[in-house]
């Protein structure tokens, strides 16, 4: 295969991080993305999922297959396609590749998608030190890898920004490369009752499918819950415990593959660092709970934290 | 234990021998049976797999058997034959490694934790040392074998000296292994935060393995030819050694070995290391020819894969390639299947029916040869007996008639 | 009360157990009480009234006599206390002396034997099937046995057995059928018929005798074995000595022939020898060397060969073939290694050698141990260790289950060996073969050595009532009728252990 | 008569050799577990971490427990019977998948009943393989897990992922199953161990855990223990079971039919890791997820082996893991760092019993081991995270290597058997 072959017409593709579409998280966004692009542009698209153990080496032949049948633009999800994406934008110089999290790859056709989690859990921090009345707060993560470790950072600066007294409890379920941590519900709501136990009142997860047994756990109790990546709020199967999802920490990763894509269709691909962050609406506090709206200090003081931000004011740490 | 080494399983015991590859008929030549024992296992269970596959394909309204085609055809390329060969490398050697406990019926389960944390300390020490090239391969190439023995060593001495199961201790060595590396590839001990990722850092181009470059194919890894060596050596070592000999002999029977001077718990103890040891360098093919570093997307799982073609292989060093060809090649071509519509949990599915198929023909393959050679030895000396029959007949007529 | 004869291997175990359901006839009739039946299983053959005692113990080590007696016909009392109240009074009623709640694995020989035929009288057979069940039995509980085998008869039940000691064979059987490669050869009585006679039909040849003629015995020692003591520590058992405070000495040219009942410490004295196990206590010499530290290869290297006791587990390996079982045990000596590389074709050439010399009934070297039948299995291992001209020889059971052709070649082999100077510990079951081969003998009781006796006067009835304890110190042969005083107990260090803290 | 039989008297006279068997009482074992509780209750008091008696730590330890208690219970059956079920794993992702599967459907109980059909299914498979065929016990456990794991993918594709709320990865929710908790005592309960008085409170918190929120499930996974020993120990199916274990050619060789056994427990260990399945899929999540089950069959075979093949012991290794995941989950650091003092003491403890025994060796590597926690111990104020998940293991680690060896499998465990071939 040669890149004159890449016209555009077979359209996007997307090649997942480790869980695949139906993660409920960054992967199943980036497929809402490509779908909204797949009805308005008319083609088909392409979207591939990784194998159990497998290399860069793999990952790379997965994206040189894809721009190798023509799709335009490829995308990686997550930041173990680094190296990969590197390696392949350089075989396939008019293909553009997207890079979902991650900044390292650098290249004229790679675009790094790159967004500021803690910004928004900055702003979850501070609805949770608002909405708790025992003053303690708790933040369950999936798996203690970086990315999600810049979650706590935001949050827990949130919290004690607004309150220094607040108690946060953090919690991990799993230690890499054991990723069960993000895909074991049961944990979830242990690690959530343990908080709850220890008297926390507000719960911010990021923890993927992991999550929905902390959203379940903390329903449960009748206390709140933040949900992460999408609005968790509005999502069908958590319909049951809505009412307790304070609000979420949403990453719009959907609308930052669509613009990737449309860029490439109108022929004007984007290119380099692309930063989704506050300031952008690429991360955002949700707003679809009416009691959420109703708290209104809460909101004010939300607002408030958002402004300083994105003037500069506050400058979110991204590790604890 | 043929002087081939061709194993197979047998209801007992992983490891233990085969009478039939080893019955060299009588004669020694060689003929159908001994042809239909050797490759009439493997025949019977590919041709069984793929028509069970096929069953699942047709009764979920697929067709039944353009997956393979399309796999095949998608193994054409050049960079998809240099991916299955390189992975096949790193199963390759994590198989050799689950085969050595085999053959003395060890079962280490440890091996995925082994060859993990061997990477991890391999890729901290390559970091951070400097020395002329060679030499510097060579360094962290020992590292991982220590640190593969150090680990495997451990089950080894829990079970020569506390008789913990090597089964549970392996799986109880791999969880710590987990908690190990993830607290060794923290920015505050080892590690470096690489945008989202963490990694060891990077190893100096002096401690990279050359590896072949075949244009558009990609590099094949070089260390390719090491795992080659080690086939040869594990075939050597258990086969012309008296320390193989001594392996051998304790995996078909503990009691006899024991009983022939075998030291029996020295034999588990040195097994096992040899097993860790084999396993640390499992990491080593992506380690110092791609990644040149241990990060959060190093290979896992490694390990249960090598059990799997170590099965497949029966223990025997040319049989374990052609598993580790046959599982990287499914692996890597099923991606192909996902551009085609179909689902590729194919693939898992046809490695499961695959490593059942095996094993029940072998079994079969197995039983029939025994029962066979008793025949056969049967048959023989009644030939023979008859042949001297004129010598007998009158002791027998005179028995008779007291 | 029927006897089966006929050598090993003639197909006697086979044709009961197709008698009992556990193998199926090609062809041919089986008629119980006149009427013809087709067993299926055992389960067949119990309701029927068939019950069988197997040559080798059907028992379940782990779990109590009550389990085992009960398993299978749970439905006859249930598992539980009518269950244990049945097995009492049959145990009573036969003066069988059955405890129903040890555990089998704490038992010893003589009381599994019980167990067994208590297995099947709690079924009620009519007819007993006995497959060589005084193998293991000293002649004093061979005796009690055939009290108990006649009572049966008394009340009607009839008894099958089978058994390769042809004395007693016409004692006690009312009729007798020998059997050879599969078929009946001939129907006698006993009374028709002399042990001699009998022998020859079972095999078509004569007899061989186990005697030892001349005396080889030097004076130069070849074994020194001093205060050698063993205990066992494990977490089931405690802590016992199954070896206590051994001393014997055994020159060059001499056979010291060890009697004694199964379990009273011949295992461990085997493994001490060899090295399987370490001595708690005491010295084990060899020549002048003291080898109490060495491991087994070590010694094996310094000249001590081993036919062993059970050679399925401990002399070969079975599914290898015959060159590969010829390097067992000798995988550092020549011709089979030059120190580290093995040299397989030496090996194989070597192999063939014996194979040839010692008559090993095989089509070629390249078979698996598995397909020999047991006696060629057994030459091939007595090959194998003589071949490395060893100073001492540990010969355990050397003859078990080898027919008689068999059996003298390996006599011969001892005999010849002894007269080159080997030194040999001998243990057999066989008294006979005991008496006949030895130049001394030793009596084991309980882990220490009781008696000695003059293998030129003794009987096996004398050996006997030593092996039970019940006499020590210098056997002397005594004329008149003996004075069979049987022992309070009949089996071994098995089932007592002697506390030493 | 005069035979050397009946001229015994009296059964052998061999009184010392029971009592050199240590087979502990069940007023011992009490003894022995009130003590331990008394030296925990002190480590409590003395780091002030009260986490780790508290009711909501034992009852997470319960639930978490449970999945890994049935496994356990799914390999003891098998083993006992003869047959090493390292498709643990295999059978209880079936049984996730299944019962997850007719759970959305018909409701969380019809989801039970096929979550075991499901375990019961592959046990079936293992069981042709490695009774019928004679295939090597862990290769087809092998074969059965790598099958699982592509079967239920393959199938979610076609149910789960054409249902409402569900994905190619996940159900939908499933109905709960009732959970009860005792009224009045769960109260009492949690109040005493609130008061963190020494050992009342301890024995509060456990008896807390065990009443409080309690799923039926976990009910019916709790008294499987009990059912399987009276079961394997008390009725004469238990007893030819294990007798196929421990010498099937005698078993055959009184009429019973070894292969039917050896078929119905296979059978009943994949319905006991079905249960499991079923347990993590509808109790502690109320959705199938892909990966769910995470290495908990394995987890349960090491916690029957920890358990010597016994139903109460399984329980206890289960237990032991459960509760060492609890802690990881709730607020490790303090609690595990707590524990160190716990473990460092119980190793002292073995120290004095070695040199009692004379072992040295053992005593030395004791000591060392102990004194080297000791140290951890003082030198920092909490374990870090990465090293709280590896506590399960280790601590299992360490208990095996000071009892393994009084561990018995069934003896015939793992070998081949064939019909009319046993000697
Ligand atoms: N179906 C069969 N086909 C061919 N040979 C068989 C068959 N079944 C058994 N044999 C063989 O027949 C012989 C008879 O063995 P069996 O155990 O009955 O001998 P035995 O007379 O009891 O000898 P021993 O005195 O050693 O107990 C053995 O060699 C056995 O391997
Ligand atoms: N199905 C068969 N057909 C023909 N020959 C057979 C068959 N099965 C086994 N044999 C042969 O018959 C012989 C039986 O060996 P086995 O051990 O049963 O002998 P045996 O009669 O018990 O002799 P020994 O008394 O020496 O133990 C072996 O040589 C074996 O190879
Ligand atoms: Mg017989
Ligand atoms: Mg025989």
């Amino acid at each position: 295969g040669t890149s004159t072959e890449s016209s555009g017409d077979k359209g996007a593709a997307i090649a997942y991080d480790v869980g695949g579409r139906g993660d409920q998280s960054f992967n199943d966004a980036a497929y809402a993305g490509l779908q909204r692009a797949q009805d308005e542009f008319g083609w088909e698209g392409e979207d591939l999922e990784p194998s159990d153990g497998e290399s860069d080496a793999d990952k790379a032949s997965r994206l040189k297959e894809l721009a190798r049948q023509g799709y335009n633009p490829v995308i990686g999800v997550g930041f173990a396609y680094a190296g990969p994406i590197a390696e392949a934008a350089e075989a396939y110089p008019d293909t553009t590749f997207g890079l979902i999290d991650d900044e390292q790859a650098k290249g004229d056709n790679i675009v790094n998608m790159v967004f500021s989690e803690e910004q928004g859990s900055y702003l979850a921090g501070v609805a949770a030190a608002h909405a708790t009345e025992t003053d303690v707060v708790g933040f369950v993560g999936g798996v203690e890898v970086p990315l999600i470790k810049k979650f706590e950072a935001g949050f827990v600066q949130g919290v004690k920004d607004t309150n220094p007294d607040i108690t946060v409890k953090s919690q991990y379920l799993t230690q890499p490369p054991n990723m069960n941590g993000f895909s074991k519900p049961d944990l979830g709501k242990e690690a959530a009752r343990g908080q709850l136990d220890a008297k926390a009142d507000v719960i911010y997860h990021a923890a993927g499918l992991a999550g929905q047994g902390v959203i379940e756990a903390v329903a449960a109790r009748g206390e709140w819950v933040i949900g992460v990546d999408s609005d968790q709020y509005a999502q069908k199967t958590l319909a049951p415990y809505k009412d307790s999802i304070l609000t979420s920490m949403t990453k719009d990763v959907p609308d930052a593959v669509y613009e990737l894509i449309k860029s490439v269709e109108d022929g004007d691909p984007q290119s380099g660092v692309v930063r989704y962050n506050l300031e952008t609406d690429g991360v955002a506090l949700s707003e679809s709970n009416p009691a959420y709206k109703e708290m209104t200090d809460l909101t004010a003081a939300v607002a408030k934290a958002k402004e300083d931000i994105i003037a500069g004011r506050i400058t979110v740490n991204t590790t604890p | 234990m043929s002087d081939g080494g061709g194993d197979v399983t047998d209801g007992g015991k992983p490891g233990s021998p085969e009478p039939g590859a080893s019955a060299r008929t009588p004669g020694g030549r060689f003929d159908t049976d001994r042809l239909i024992m050797a490759f009439g296992g493997p025949v019977l269970a590919l041709g069984v797999a793929v028509l069970l596959t096929s069953v699942v394909l047709l009764l979920s309204g697929r067709n039944p058997v353009e997956p393979y085609v399309l796999m095949v055809e998608y193994a054409g390329n050049a960079d998809i034959q240099v991916n299955i060969l390189n992975r096949s490398t790193t199963y390759y050697i994590a198989a050799l490694a689950v085969a050595v406990g085999f053959r003395m019926n060890l079962f280490n389960i440890g091996v995925d934790g082994q060859y993990r944390l061997a990477a991890v300390i391999a890729a901290i020490v390559g970091a951070a040392i400097e020395l002329p090239a060679p030499l510097h391969v060579l360094a962290i190439v020992l590292v991982a074998m220590l640190t593969g023995a150090f680990w495997a060593g451990i089950a080894g001495i829990l079970k020569t000296t506390r008789g913990v199961s090597e089964v549970v201790s392996t799986i109880m060595l791999n969880a710590i292994a987990t908690s190990i590396i993830a607290y060794l590839i923290l920015p505050a001990q080892f590690g470096e935060q690489r945008g989202n990722n963490l990694t060891t850092g990077l190893i100096p181009e002096s401690g990279w393995f050359p590896g072949f470059d075949t244009g558009p194919g990609g590099v094949i890894y070089g260390f390719i030819v090491v795992a080659v060596l080690l086939g040869v050596l594990y075939w050597l070592v258990l086969n012309r050694t008296r320390f193989g000999f001594d392996l051998r002999a304790t995996g078909a029977s503990q009691s006899a070995a024991a009983a022939s001077g075998v030291d029996a718990k020295r034999m588990v103890f040195t097994s096992m290391v040899i097993s860790g040891t084999v396993a640390g360098m499992a990491g080593m093919p992506v380690l110092l020819g791609d990644s040149h570093t241990y990060s959060l997307v190093f290979p896992v799982g490694v390990g249960f894969t090598g059990i799997t073609i170590a099965l497949l292989g029966r223990n025997h060093p040319v049989g374990i390639a052609l598993g580790a060809l046959l599982i990287a090649f499914l692996d890597i071509a099923s991606q192909t299947l996902d551009f085609n519509g179909y689902e590729r949990e194919i693939a898992t599915i046809m490695q499961g029916l695959i490593v059942i198929a095996v094993v029940v023909s072998y079994e079969a393959v197995r039983r029939w040869g025994l029962r066979r050679q008793q025949q056969r030895v049967g048959e023989e000396l009644a030939a023979q007996a008859a042949g001297a029959a004129g010598g007998n007949s009158q002791n027998l007529s005179k028995g008779a008639s007291a | 009360m029927h006897a089966i004869v006929g050598e090993n291997g003639a197909g006697k175990s086979t044709l009961m157990k197709i008698l009992y359901g556990m193998q199926k006839p090609d062809e041919g009739t089986i008629t119980v009480d006149g009427e013809q039946v087709t067993l299926h299983s055992p389960a067949d053959a119990i309701a029927r009234g068939i019950g069988m005692v197997h040559q080798h113990f059907m028992l379940a080590d782990n779990l109590t006599v009550l389990e085992n007696v009960v398993l299978g016909s749970e439905s006859l009392h249930g598992i539980g206390g009518k269950a244990r109240a049945k097995i009492l009074e049959i145990s009573e009623a036969y003066g069988l002396g059955v405890r129903p709640d040890v555990l089998v694995e704490d038992l010893g020989v003589a009381d599994r034997q019980r167990v067994e035929i208590l297995k099947v009288l709690y079924r009620g057979a009519r007819t007993l099937i006995l497959d060589e069940p005084t193998a293991v039995l000293v002649p004093q509980e061979v005796d009690a046995l055939f009290d108990n085998l006649r009572e049966l008869k008394a009340e009607g039940l009839t008894v099958i057995f089978i058994s390769h000691k042809l004395g007693e064979v016409l004692s006690v059987a009312d009729d007798i059928t020998v059997i050879r490669r599969g078929t009946t050869v001939a129907s006698v009585h006993p009374r028709d018929v002399t042990s001699k006679q009998l022998a020859e039909l079972m095999v078509g040849s004569e007899l061989p005798v186990p005697e030892t003629r001349e005396s080889t015995v030097t004076d130069r020692p070849v074994l020194t074995v001093e205060g050698l003591t063993v205990r066992i520590h494990d977490a089931e058992h405690g802590h016992r000595t199954v070896l206590d405070e051994i001393d014997f000495t055994i020159h060059a040219g001499e056979v010291l022939g060890l009697a004694g009942v199964e379990g009273n410490g011949q295992t461990e004295l085997v493994d001490a020898l060899i090295g399987l196990r370490h001595a708690d206590a005491g010295t084990i010499r060899l020549g002048e060397e003291d080898i109490t530290g060495w491991a087994t290869r070590k010694r094996r290297e310094g000249g001590v060969g081993y036919i062993p006791e059970d050679r399925h587990r401990h002399g070969l390996l079975l599914e290898a073939p015959l060159w590969e079982n010829r390097i067992l045990g000798h995988v550092t000596e020549k011709p089979n290694s030059n120190g580290y590389w093995l040299k397989p074709k030496e090996a194989r050439a070597d192999t063939e050698r014996i194979v040839e010399e010692y008559d090993v009934r095989t089509p070629g070297i390249e078979v698996t141990a598995a397909s020999l039948s047991g006696g060629n299995q057994q030459k091939l291992i007595v090959g194998r260790e003589m071949s490395h001209t060893p100073r001492f020889l540990i010969a355990a059971h050397p003859t078990r289950g080898v027919d008689v052709g068999a059996q003298a070649q390996i006599w011969d082999q001892i005999r010849e060996a002894r007269h080159e100077g080997l030194a040999v510990l001998l243990i057999s079951a066989d008294l006979d073969e005991l008496i006949g081969l030895s130049d001394t003998l030793r009596v084991i009781y309980r882990g220490r050595l009781v008696a000695d006796a003059d293998p030129a006067t003794i009987t096996p009835e004398e050996l006997g009532t030593a092996m039970t304890g019940a006499a020590s110190g210098h056997l002397e042969h005594e004329e008149g009728p003996q004075d069979a005083r049987p022992g309070d107990d009949t089996d071994g260090a098995q089932n007592e252990e002697n506390e030493h803290e | 008569m005069s035979t050397v039989v009946t001229t015994k008297p009296t059964p052998p006279p061999s009184p010392h050799q029971r009592a050199d068997r240590r087979r502990l009482t069940l007023a011992q074992w009490m003894l022995v577990i009130a003590a331990g509780l008394a030296l925990f209750s002190a480590v409590r008091l003395i780091t002030d971490a009260n986490g780790i008696t508290s009711t909501g730590q034992v009852s997470a330890a319960l639930r978490l427990a449970v999945p890994i208690g049935l496994a356990g219970l799914g390999g003891l059956w098998a083993e006992r019977a003869g047959v090493i079920n390292i498709g643990l794993e295999g059978m209880m992702i079936l049984g996730t998948w299944f019962g997850a599967w007719a759970g959305v459907q018909w409701g969380p109980w019809t989801g039970v009943v096929f979550g075991i059909v499901g375990g019961a299914l592959g046990g079936l498979i293992h069981a042709i393989a490695t009774v019928s065929f004679g295939v090597n016990h862990i290769v087809s456990g092998v074969a059965i897990n790598i099958l699982a794991v592509g079967v239920t993918r393959y199938l979610s594709k076609f149910t789960f992922d054409t249902m409402e709320g569900g994905t190619e990865k996940q159900s939908p929710p499933i109905d709960s199953i009732t959970s009860i908790t005792v009224p009045g005592l769960s109260d009492w309960m949690r109040d005493l161990n609130n008061e963190h008085w020494f050992f009342v409170s301890d024995l509060a918190g456990i008896v807390g855990g065990l009443v409080t929120n309690l799923s039926l499930l976990t009910v019916v996974a709790l008294l499987m223990v009990p059912f399987s020993w009276w079961v394997l120990w008390h009725t004469s199916f238990g007893l030819r079971l294990r007798s196929c274990g421990e010498n099937p050619t005698a078993a055959e060789s009184l009429g019973v039919n070894v292969y039917k056994y050896k078929y119905l427990a296979v059978m009943i260990s994949g319905g006991f890791a079905g249960l499991g399945g079923v347990f993590l899929a509808e109790v502690a999540a109320n959705i199938y997820q892909e990966g769910q089950t995470g290495g908990r069959g394995y987890i349960g075979l090491a916690a029957m082996i920890f358990g010597n093949w016994m139903p109460g012991g399984m329980a206890m290794g289960a237990g032991l893991f459960g509760y060492a995941d609890s802690l990881n989950l709730r607020g490790g650091g303090t609690n595990v760092h707590a524990l160190l003092l716990f473990l460092a003491i119980l190793l002292a403890l073995a120290v004095v019993w070695e040199i009692y025994r004379r072992k040295w060796v053992t005593a030395l590597v004791a000591g060392v081991t102990g004194l080297g926690l000791f140290a951890y111990y003082l030198s920092v104020d909490e374990v870090p995270s990465q090293f709280v998940s590896a506590a399960p293991y280790v601590a299992t680690l360490l208990v095996l290597a000071l009892s393994a060896q009084r561990l018995r499998m069934p003896k015939a465990n793992g070998r081949p058997y064939r019909k009319g071939e046993g000697k």
